[in-house]
């Protein structure tokens, strides 16, 4: 397996460092916040992104994509995950595209995913129903008419729906409540009739919504995949989401243990550096070696999704091992950074609250640690 | 005993007769009363509570009444709290003169100066803010540089302040300040008290990443200060400022103490327990279903029990000795540590409905949860690190060597 | 709550800590395990113990006992647990008197506790059937015949069984596997036919018996209490069982902790005393304020055991608590103390290694943490 | 590429004419060959494999032809290993000389001693043992006090060695020695080799609390090593010392390694994998009956997943740089604290039938666990404790500041 960057990669990496601490970085998500804006990510900075392809790199050359594989996706990922840039990369090109890409139709893609690429389509997925995530416990219906099918429902946490130009949406048309079969996606335009998007402000300043569906009616063609089918397309499609979230997630993570190392380094109480201070040490070295882990399982996460020898269980191990680890070392290492900046990093001016209002909603993200062990047990029968 | 249940009967058909019906509900947030020159209340009958209370010198039972205070003795005091605790009666006053000045005026004041603060303590007239920590100093407190000057009948007063709570609210303010550069720091460092009126003085409130501005930045220009209004023997404050830590930290300990009880600060919602919480939004089935997270409560649920019985444990010792003592570190820190740990179960209990900021989506109490959560990480900061306690805990507690004068001395 | 000891009870802890000292130091288990001692500990000890009116210290007067409470009991235990003394006092007094003082008849009373408080019987209790506590999960049967009960079935982990005059059994006398309802305790006598007891040495020295009942014979007059309505009444013996183990796990668990104190304190290493290491000091700060909370919850449930304004429901929340909460902090001390140690502390001419031994099968004995945390949760009702 | 796929068939044919079929299971610890001067091989195939993988050089595949390897690149030591594992060859020979000494003498040693010790150490001829710690040296290593002075043509050797691996039963020891007493601890260090037959020399087991004595005590009278079994330059010791634990911190690592497996020591037992072991022993309906002791074999399955995935990472980096890194203490300590929570975990679902020591009533699996549990509290203490390594990480990886110097600087 590898486990380092190819040549290829290590320059993607680089470049896309490069950009997002030029001109991606953290005073924008500030700037965004206190200016209340409505979208919720800098749309001039999107633009450029487009403009460098990032829109497409997992894309098939087939469908204007650059073919580069969700490795390549993932480092930029972890890039802008440095910067804690808000921006579609996440909703609409890792899991819409994604989405569209595993799941979609021929004249599905070839449709909509030049138009992911080119920024003119966002999407957003619509998958929880409640306030922790259940990818199979759906109640939203969706009732077959003549012609079209009418959704019933309402959905929750949908990352960016309030911008969404469609959102995938989950939908149970046959079977009861938490079973994976009877459970089928549909792409509707957010402006039809009949369905409400409210937007809600998370905490990380990310914008969610809530999305009510009062029979919304949608024509067949508009079926993601196959009827009834939908449940093992979509965990796929999660599970690469996954993995990208983690690898966003670990560009946070290290960022915010440079920082902490870095205030260790400056910090001086009661005459000495607080760094040298070996509870401090200890704590630091134990980060150190949890981040050391994040790091394999998201390249490992990452290079199996490029790897086509691998089946659905070993990615879906993979997904559920690197997000149960990311999510449980990023709330360490958040916590860390808060009590070892002290009351500095108490402060609003300071930009370590970000990290740890960031690391919670990117815990719970399409299943916490306690989800994916649960799910990891369940994939490995025990 | 007879004296003490004579007693027992008079402040129950007292409290009967004088506590208002709105008085024996649980506290709200808005209706907490700080008192001061410009007092607030929400409610009105907060202030007859208070009128009441402050006149029996109740609000600080154990005050001599010389003071202003109720000149209890430590076991009516008890039976006090209990008849309180009887008709849920909320505390008339919350004040940092109360909780952390007095005891220190009393032990360290002169005559004067208890006669002339303790009873506007009392009957919360004057709000009081501490002026300890300072840019830069963090947990090396003693490395603080306001300085104070002699000069003539008052001291001049010139520096700054970081973390003075509601210092944009307060009265007056106690102060630590350095009226010597030239000895080790903490043989310098001496204990006063000013008017926050005083020219010279201006206050600017701190942003936290919850949202709220509880602490100020205080700055000190020219600040006049009586001679007189010095604490204790100069250049001895010190002395003082450790007794006040104490004090400090058995109040923020009981932070974690409100903690371990189902009821959180009395409030009643589906918040208000962790269980209760988990079991509104993980589903019940007789039992909660989510086994992994009811292990962790039960867990957090033993400890804070344990937590609990082991404050009692303390306050019955300290009553057979001494006053604040050593374990206040401990309990500070675990106390902190436990209601750190209550928010992030809570949080996980919520799920999304715990990430949001504000807006629609989400309800006041989930609103509340997620900003509480964000002012619980400084709990482990305030009033002494857990670093510093876990210190305090090795070196004093347990006598561990300290391993900058080891070196010293051995090389 | 009374949290501290009255002038009485502090008199005994100082003489109990005086006799553990000075007649029962560590040495004598080592000797005990060097020499394959067949009975497990010192009966020369046991006497001077049963001479100090040990046995009968929880014990109504009119039975022969002082009457002097579980919190004197608890005192005693706990100071044994300093010295890891091997004695009846737990498996014969802790449980077995407390079991015929709880439960039987005013006859079984009079009969059996004298002879408990003078030595003249060693009991012990048979309940638990698998490799976990779990004592409603009753499957060994007591069939009534004419006039007696025939016993079939199996026990485990039956601490001194090898040793006990006779054992108090539970048996089912109806309904299914892990029904509270129609359990039955029998005292047997350990030489009736048709039984046989396998002692079984333990990890940390101590016996344990695993017993066989081939339609074993009892009268009627050996049951204990009511036939089928055997579970509350054991469930509170089990309670005032975990509870003076747990006043034992404090004793052993503060011994620990004194020698890792005392060894931090004159171990050099580079130059410096380790002790001076922030990195140790930390944690033996948490240690020290885990054991402060230990000291509460024990004196607490102890206390409550004296008290009789508390009902079943609190006396069960207390055990629980208490039980669980020694069992997470030995295993932490314990296992502190064989690191801080360093490779002496891995020497079996050390003798940290008796505690960490102990520690395992302590934590186990009568319900693990994780046992006893499910069963608050369910007292709770959550 | 042609040249790789040659070497993998011809590889591929000599192991399935060579490898004996009783070497084509999982070891068992009874069977594990250490070679030596008294060689025991509990099964006769093992000194049939040993003697043909010696011939070709393949216990140390990599070790140049000259001194006895398998002069094989890494590429091709690669490839064998992976046709080893693809038949589940067992390792023909368990030796401190392949991988801690040999590797050092192959940077550090003359050719005259490469000569002289490699090719026993390939063909199994001479077991070595490890004299490093001393009585009460602990992780302070450089304090060591066992002194060689220089009388002729050699060193007479006096001192003692604590923790010496199997001593007993060792042919040879590679020793540090202190030369210089005048000099700073390091400074006055040597590294040398010296045969265990000499006279003066006594070894005593040490029982360890599992049982088990697979350590002694070294004491050495007078005991002469010739000049020239000196390695590296006089009192340049330290250096080949620390280069020295580096191996060994990738060798203890690999047992942490081996834990993420769900295959323990290659063994197929009840115990074999912890969810295995806890289905069997806490009841299986679907799925592990007891939720929370799931979530806590998932957590630990996660992490030795991830560990594992971290080791061969470490591996893919070195190939582009260098040999063992600092990285290698992180490795040590994630290793082996990963296997003392495997065997507590074990000791969990195991209930009761963890707690035997001997005699009736457990098993011989479940006896094994008890032992291997204690045996596992070492991991964390040998080959440089935990503290230690983390010590290491914090200085050495991340460049925080030592606390004993910037004390000297500045007080």
């Amino acid at each position: 397996m590898a486990l380092v960057l190819n040549e290829d990669q290590q320059m993607l990496k680089d470049s896309a460092k490069n950009f997002c601490q030029q001109s991606s970085p953290l005073s924008v998500l500030r700037k965004l916040r206190d200016t209340n804006d409505e979208i919720g990510f800098d749309t001039q900075i999107w633009q450029q992104m487009l403009s460098l392809g990032w829109a497409g790199i997992a894309v098939p050359e087939t469908y204007g994509g650059f073919n580069f594989g969700y490795s390549g996706l993932g480092v930029v990922l972890e890039e802008s995950g440095r910067t804690l840039t808000s921006s579609p990369l996440i909703p609409s090109v890792l899991i819409g595209a994604t989405a569209i890409n595993e799941i979609g139709s021929e004249s599905q893609k070839l449709e909509l995913l030049p138009k992911i690429i080119a920024g003119e389509l966002l999407l957003a997925l619509a998958v929880d129903e409640q306030a922790t995530h259940s990818p199979s416990n759906i109640t939203t219906t969706a009732t077959k008419t003549d012609k079209t099918y009418l959704i019933q429902g309402k959905k929750t946490f949908v990352l960016d729906g309030h911008v969404a130009d469609k959102l995938i949406v989950v939908t149970r048309t046959a079977g009861g409540t938490d079973k994976e079969a009877g459970i089928t996606l549909f792409l509707v335009d957010s402006d039809s009739p009949g369905l409400e998007i409210k937007r809600t402000l998370m905490v990380d300043n990310r914008n969610s919504a809530q999305v009510h569906f009062d029979d919304v009616e949608v024509p067949s063609e508009a079926m993601l995949g196959e009827e009834g089918n939908g449940f093992i397309a979509l965990d796929r499609v999660l599970d690469i989401a996954r993995i990208g979230i983690a690898a966003e997630m670990l560009g946070s993570i290290q960022e915010l243990f440079d920082r902490i190392i870095d205030y260790l380094k400056q910090r001086e109480q009661f005459g000495v550096l607080i760094g040298s201070f070996q509870g401090l040490q200890h704590r630091a070295a134990t980060m150190y070696s949890e981040i050391e882990l994040c790091k394999s399982t998201v390249r490992a996460a990452l290079a199996a999704l490029d790897n086509p020898d691998l089946d659905r269980i070993e990615i879906a191990e993979l997904a559920s091992i690197a997000k149960a680890k990311l999510s449980e070392v990023y709330f360490l290492v958040s916590n860390e950074g808060v009590q070892m900046h002290g009351g500095i990093g108490m402060t609003d001016e300071f930009d370590i609250g970000f990290f740890i209002k960031r690391a919670r909603v990117a815990q719970q993200f399409l299943g916490d640690a306690t989800f994916h062990r649960d799910r990891y047990a369940t994939l490995k029968k025990f | 005993m007879q004296a003490l249940d004579d007693f027992r009967s008079s402040a129950r058909v007292w409290l009967e007769e004088n506590c208002p019906q709105s008085m024996r509900t649980a506290m709200v947030q808005e209706e907490i009363v700080w008192g001061g020159r410009r007092p607030h209340y929400e409610n009105p009958e907060s202030k007859v509570w208070l009128d009441r209370l402050a006149e029996k010198g109740w609000t600080c039972p154990t005050w001599p009444q010389e003071y202003g205070g109720g000149g209890l003795s430590k076991e009516q005091t008890i039976i006090l709290n209990e008849e309180l605790r009887r008709i849920n009666a909320r505390p008339g006053l919350t004040s940092f003169g109360i909780s952390m000045l007095g005891p220190v005026l009393l032990e360290y004041g002169s005559h004067e100066q208890k006669l002339e603060h303790l009873p506007k303590i009392v009957r919360g007239e004057i709000r009081w803010c501490q002026g300890y920590s300072e840019p830069g100093s963090g947990s090396d407190l003693a490395s603080l540089k306001t300085k104070a000057e002699l000069q003539g009948d008052h001291y001049l007063i010139n520096g700054s302040k970081i973390w003075t709570s509601y210092a944009d609210k307060a009265d007056w303010i106690f102060c630590l300040v350095r009226t010597d550069f030239d000895v080790p720091k903490h043989a310098g460092i001496s204990f006063i008290l000013f008017d926050m009126a005083s020219e010279g003085i201006t206050t600017k409130p701190i942003q936290l990443i919850s949202g709220a501005s509880p602490f100020c930045e205080t700055f000190f220009d020219d600040v006049k200060a009586p001679k007189n209004n010095l604490v204790g023997r100069l250049n001895d404050g010190w002395t003082i400022a450790k007794r006040l830590l104490q004090h400090e930290r058995t109040m923020i300990s009981s932070f974690g103490l409100a903690s371990g009880q189902s009821d959180r600060g009395g409030t009643t919602s589906t918040v208000a327990s962790l269980e209760g919480a988990a079991m509104h939004y993980r589903g019940d089935k007789g039992k909660l279903s989510d086994l992994v997270l009811r292990d962790e409560i039960a867990q957090f649920k033993i400890d804070s029990t344990a937590f609990m019985l082991t404050s009692q444990r303390s306050i019955e010792e300290s009553k057979q000795g001494q006053g604040p003592n050593a374990t206040s570190s401990m309990l500070k820190n675990y106390g902190c540590e436990l209601n750190k740990r209550r928010y992030e179960i809570l949080m996980k209990a919520l799920g999304s409905q715990s990430l949001g900021w504000e807006g629609e989506g989400f309800n006041a109490e989930e609103l509340l949860v997620t900003r509480e959560w964000l002012r619980s990480k400084a709990n482990s900061i305030e009033g002494g690190t857990s670093e510093v306690q876990l210190n305090v805990i090795a070196k004093r507690v347990l006598g561990l060597p300290d391993i900058l004068s080891m070196s010293k001395t051995n090389q």
